[in-house]
């Protein structure tokens, strides 16, 4: 039988194909594909299936050299979430997704909705979500638009988590001019789950019935995939009554009956409907089991009246799930879902005849062969060519310029929006609840125990964007190293990755240019770390008539700590403690907060990670941790060592005072002035405190490890000063001056 | 000069989903109001503005909710003027 | 061995680390769902934090309703102790068991940090192993925490030594006389908004929050005549 | 049985602070509105109910106030009951 239009469906011209985002080559593959000139609705399903959103066209070849492989990793890239072993039989599944483009548009249903997403491709591989982060981007707050995203951004990301009941334990948040049309929202989601426990969204077993499990299908975001494949113009804002509106309630029943069912043995298969909700899911599912499915479009239960079987293909209406079952358990399902009060409506059956049909009762409206839906989409690898003027810009530095002592620039930077305490961010997150949460937001990595396991789990999300501007390979490298420090930073061993790949248009040289190269970046520092990269998300297109965002590859580690209650914190805890700084200082001013700070200027060379060094260094921290050697270990990233010491002396983000500090750095790093000392952003470096009867085994581990390592100080009385003397300058703050700075740089600029 | 009292109402757009008034009218069923439907839950503001004539005080209004107070982007609103005693 | 009932409804996210933390204390705890009628012969009833029904149209308005509401009640009534904690306080307010309500924070902001209390009353059966002017550390973690009543009950509440825990430091929420935590007049009916499940145990930062639930427990065991066991830092009054 | 449309508008108690009204007033007062005052934000809820007269809708619509949608502790509540055509 083969698909006829449906009444009221417009005729298929090349204006509808270009509206729909297809190219005149891609449509020529359809038409060869199918034999035929698809019906309305099939465009819909191409158009969904081969945006660069699903379809991944313009970034596979280079995607598949990432490392993916290692004993650790259970499953690896192509499912909804990648999973990890953990000891015990536990597994850990986790997954970063990007949710720019509807944010842009409504900042708090679109942050919103990004973090419900990304909840639910976690709890669809049968693990219970025990963590949120969020990787944030915002153009400057001087401006009243980016203050209204960055308010309604972090709320929705808040309420949204809050409510469900996953406890958000860490991210990023930056800003920059290239971020001011486009900003980002990144959302991470960590779940538990025994392995033994794993499900796959893979439909098997001819004559199984599909399922939809949840809210009703309403007129919300269709076409949010192929939009989120489009640079953002007036027409996008035209576009907005499509916007998506989240439940995160009825998400916490989805998540509680979605377990439930995993649980039961009733069904084989489960995915989230995401983007081009129904379309892809059912199509992805059909193609990973090697099996055809018909759905009956006229049995999805809509929320609104007369509704067309292109628009029940493609809406995106939030929290909905696409479930197999077995033929003869759909009561049972229906069951289970009744209980959490949601429905459960058999719209379809798994076949054996490899199409992917959709049906209005009878009436065939598409019919594909389904693996070549998927398999088929044209590849593209652009052209690739660095701009010049990065070259250039890697290559100036700064306007000569008199600059202000030292003491002055700390508290310049301590007041940087890029380095200022993120309090008002993640105050607004529920950090504790279910009750596991052993290192709140506010230090390295959020680190959680589970509950009857010694072990525990460090989670981090990590990415400089100046650095990868600069230069992508060192920037991608600089994005993987910082993630594994911050983890290791609190005594967890770094296990594997996953990444947001955040980019302009792939069909601009420059832009795929530094693709490529962050790419190359961030697999050769996964093989060096040994962090295979579990899965992921491209997002491109992050580009607004003001310009593309500087290139952002977010990325998102997981790493376990043997002894959940050894974990470090981040800062100084015991006067007398010493305090040593591991790794070595260079002149490595590029890209650095410094700069950007002082001259507004972000240019020059940036720091080179050296990932022999990155890797002794991890090995330090977590054999230093196991041990219990370290009271506090805290790395070097943006504002270098000066800004890191300040951090470790300022205590927790609810400490009523933090501890004074007596550093002495007139022989550390000989060759270096002070402003390059105190805030070049080499990697490779950590500021250690410890015990003064453990100091000496410290140095001893270190050396062992070929780690360098220098005691430059002890920890103060609470509420003293922080004092550091250089060869040719000092500095020296009480540190609750300190505190006031960091503590205020964000609530002031966002006028509370 | 004289005092205006504004009343707007805010709702959300009537083909966006709203979770809240479904909660409400699901809440109201199990209550025993079986025949209640199309529960939509939105916002009510009351504010006082100063300005010379009525039609000042629904122009400055009309800007207070495109700019402020209602969300273009999922919310509708509606607005009453009247003079203050 | 105390049995306490955690009411589960649909939205509530705390009723795993309240039943974990009434267990590790030693007490029989199982979860009631709230469709049931029955609470299964408890001691003590929980009601956990979360979002029920989403916290929608307001925090607690829609749960008070549940099928389990009438057996919670009765129990109250009874003299039965009942804790609802965050979520389940705005229930138990919403339901009229406890007097006033529980309004957006003043800064509009959910927040999440550690609040500091002062116990100021330990005549409940939640707080009874603590001593009056303990300072506690323990998360909050709300959007709704700003209690509110009128000032002639806010007088007789002060009055008759119902304000349970205030808190110290600073007032997070904008509560009327930094109230974090009340009862009603016959006192076994108890809400808290920190959130004491959440710090009961060394790994968790502290464990100031662990004696709300053996407090359960003592209860009993001082009805039974159990044993004294010891509890962090001190030993409960038996 | 006809149909009636029931509008709710649920203002927090006039002696108790509203946060909320604060907040807008002074994001007005930022934006150059310098002449508002007295914001107070409340919820405006709309529903159907079924009935057979007017009267009987009103009832209706009271008692839903008094069991749920109202808080008398925090907020008052104004109706309006119309015949829907
Ligand atoms: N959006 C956010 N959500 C939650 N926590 C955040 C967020 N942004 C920053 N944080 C937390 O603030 C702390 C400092 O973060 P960051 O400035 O990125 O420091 P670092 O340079 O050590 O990575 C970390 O604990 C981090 O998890
Ligand atoms: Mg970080």
């Amino acid at each position: 039988m083969r698909a006829v239009p449906f009444p009221g469906d417009p005729p298929i011209t090349p204006q509808l194909v270009r509206d729909h985002h297809l190219t005149d080559e891609e449509y020529g593959c359809i038409e060869a594909l199918l034999g035929r000139a698809p019906t309305f609705a099939e465009l819909g399903v191409f158009s969904a299936l081969w945006s660069e959103h699903c379809s991944y066209k313009h970034s596979r070849p280079i995607l598949k050299t990432f490392p993916t492989a290692g004993p650790q990793v259970v499953q690896g890239p192509g499912e909804n979430a990648g999973v990890l072993r953990l000891p015990d039989g536990w597994a850990v599944a986790f997954k970063i997704e990007s949710h720019n483009h509807p944010s842009a548009v409504e900042p708090y249903q679109g942050a919103a909705t990004g973090v419900g997403g990304i909840l639910r491709d976690v709890f669809t591989m049968g693990a219970r979500p025990v963590a949120l982060l969020n990787s944030l981007r915002f153009g400057p707050l001087e401006e009243a638009r980016n203050r209204y995203l960055c308010a309604g951004v972090v709320r929705g990301v808040g309420d949204y988590g809050n409510c469900v009941g996953v406890p958000t334990l860490g991210g990023e948040v930056d800003f920059g001019p290239g971020y001011g049309g486009n900003p980002l929202v990144n959302a991470m989601c960590v779940g538990l789950l025994r392995e033994a426990d794993l499900i796959t969204a893979a439909a098997r077993g001819v004559g199984n019935v599909l399922l939809v499990v949840g809210s009703r299908t309403g007129r919300d975001g269709i076409h949010g995939a192929s939009f989120a494949s489009e640079e953002l113009t007036h027409e996008s804002e035209r576009r907005r009554p499509q916007v998506q509106v989240g439940d995160p309630f009825t998400e916490k029943l989805l998540l509680e009956a979605s377990l439930e069912l995993i649980a039961s043995g009733h069904i084989v298969a489960i995915q989230d409907m995401g983007a081009a909700g129904l379309t892809s899911s059912s199509a992805e599912m059909a193609a990973r089991g090697g099996v055809g499915v018909e759905i009956d479009l006229s049995r999805v239960p809509t929320r609104e009246p007369g509704m067309t079987p292109y628009e029940i293909l493609l809406s995106e209406s939030q929290e909905r799930m696409l479930v197999v079952a077995k033929a003869d358990r759909v009561t049972d399902v229906q069951a289970i879902a009744a209980k959490w009060e949601l429905a459960a409506t058999p719209i379809g059956r798994v076949t054996d005849d490899g199409l992917y049909r959709a049906t209005w009762k009878e009436q065939v409206v598409v019919a594909i062969p389904g693996q070549r839906l998927i398999d088929d989409c044209p590849v593209y690898t652009p052209v690739a060519r660095e701009d010049e003027a990065i070259v250039r810009l890697r290559a100036a530095a700064p306007p000569a310029s008199h600059l202000p002592p030292p003491d002055e620039v700390l508290l310049q930077l301590l007041d940087h929006p890029a380095i200022a305490s993120k309090r008002w961010v993640y105050e607004q997150y529920d950090s504790t609840v279910q009750a596991s949460t052993v290192i709140a937001p506010g230090g390295d990595a959020g680190v959680i125990r589970v509950r009857g396991a010694e072990f525990g789990i460090a989670v981090t999300t990590d990415c400089n964007s100046r650095y990868v501007a600069l230069d992508p390979y060192e920037g991608g490298k600089a994005a993987v190293a910082e993630a594994a420090r911050n983890v290791a930073c609190t005594g967890a061993r770094p296990l594997g990755i996953t990444d947001c790949l955040n980019f302009g248009s792939p069909e601009r040289p420059a832009v795929f240019y530094q693709f490529r190269e962050a790419c190359r970046g961030i697999a050769d520092a996964c093989r060096a770390l040994e962090t295979p990269v579990t899965g992921g998300n491209v997002s491109f297109y992050n580009e607004s008539p003001t310009g593309a965002v500087a290139p952002t590859p977010v990325i998102g580690m997981v790493g376990v700590l043997a002894r959940a209650d050894r974990a470090v914190p981040s800062h100084a805890r015991t006067p007398g403690d010493v305090v040593l700084v591991a790794g070595v200082t260079r002149s490595e001013l590029g890209g650095s907060a410094l700069w950007e700070a002082l001259h507004g200027f972000v240019g020059g060379t940036p720091p080179r990670v050296d990932l022999v060094a990155e890797r002794r260094l991890v090995d330090l921290l977590v054999a230093g941790a196991e041990r219990a050697l370290f009271r506090s270990a805290h790395d070097c990233s943006q504002g270098g060592l000066g800004v890191a010491l300040a951090e470790v002396a300022m205590g927790g983000p609810y400490d009523e005072t933090g501890f004074g500090l007596d550093v002495d750095l007139s022989a550390y790093g000989l060759r270096l002035t002070a402003l390059d000392l105190l805030f070049s952003e080499s990697h490779g470096r950590a500021v250690i405190t410890a015990a003064p009867e453990r100091a000496a085994a410290v140095v001893a581990l270190a050396q062992e490890l070929g780690v360098p390592i220098e005691r430059v100080g002890s920890v103060g009385e609470q509420g003293g000063a922080v004092r550091v003397r250089l060869r040719d300058a000092r500095v020296e703050h009480p540190v609750d001056r300190l505190r006031e700075v960091y503590f205020s740089g964000l609530p002031r600029r966002m006028g509370d | 000069m004289s005092r205006y009292r504004v009343q707007v109402r805010v709702m959300p757009r009537a083909a966006l989903l709203d979770p809240q008034g479904q909660a409400v009218e699901h809440a109201l069923h199990a209550l025993g109001f079986g025949d209640v439907a199309q529960v939509r839950v939105g916002k009510h503001l009351v504010l006082e503005v100063k300005a010379a004539t009525q039609e000042e005080a629904v122009a400055q209004a009309r800007t207070m909710c495109d700019r402020l107070l209602a969300n273009p982007v999922t919310e509708d609103y509606e607005l009453a003027v009247e003079a203050t005693r | 061995m105390t049995r306490v009932a955690v009411i589960v409804f649909p939205g509530s996210n705390c009723d795993a680390d309240t039943l974990a933390a009434a267990r590790e204390a030693g007490s029989d705890a199982y979860y009631v769902w709230h469709r049931d009628a029955d609470l299964r012969q408890a001691d003590v009833v929980v009601l956990p934090g979360g979002f029920s029904y989403g916290d929608y149209l307001r925090s607690g308005a829609i749960a008070r309703f549940s099928p389990i509401m009438g057996a919670v009640a009765a129990h109250a009534r009874a003299g039965g102790p009942v804790l609802g904690i965050c979520n389940g306080f705005q229930i138990l307010c919403e339901a009229g068991l406890l007097p006033g309500g529980l309004m957006r924070n003043a800064r509009l902001k959910f927040l999440s940090r550690p609040a500091w209390v002062r116990v100021e009353s330990t005549d409940t059966p939640f707080t009874g192993l603590y001593d009056r002017g303990d300072v506690l550390e323990i998360p909050i973690a709300h959007g709704d925490g700003r209690y509110v009543v009128d000032e002639r009950t806010a007088a007789e509440l002060e009055a008759s030594d119902r304000v349970v825990w205030r808190y110290v430091r600073d007032n997070p929420n904008g509560s009327t006389r930094d109230i974090a935590g009340v009862c009603n007049a016959g006192r076994n009916v108890v809400g808290i908004m920190p959130h004491p499940e959440r710090r009961n145990a060394p790994i968790l930062g502290g464990q100031d929050g662990a004696r709300v639930f053996y407090a359960m427990e003592a209860r009993h065991a001082t009805q039974h005549a159990v044993d004294v066991r010891a509890v962090g830092d001190r030993h409960l009054r038996v």
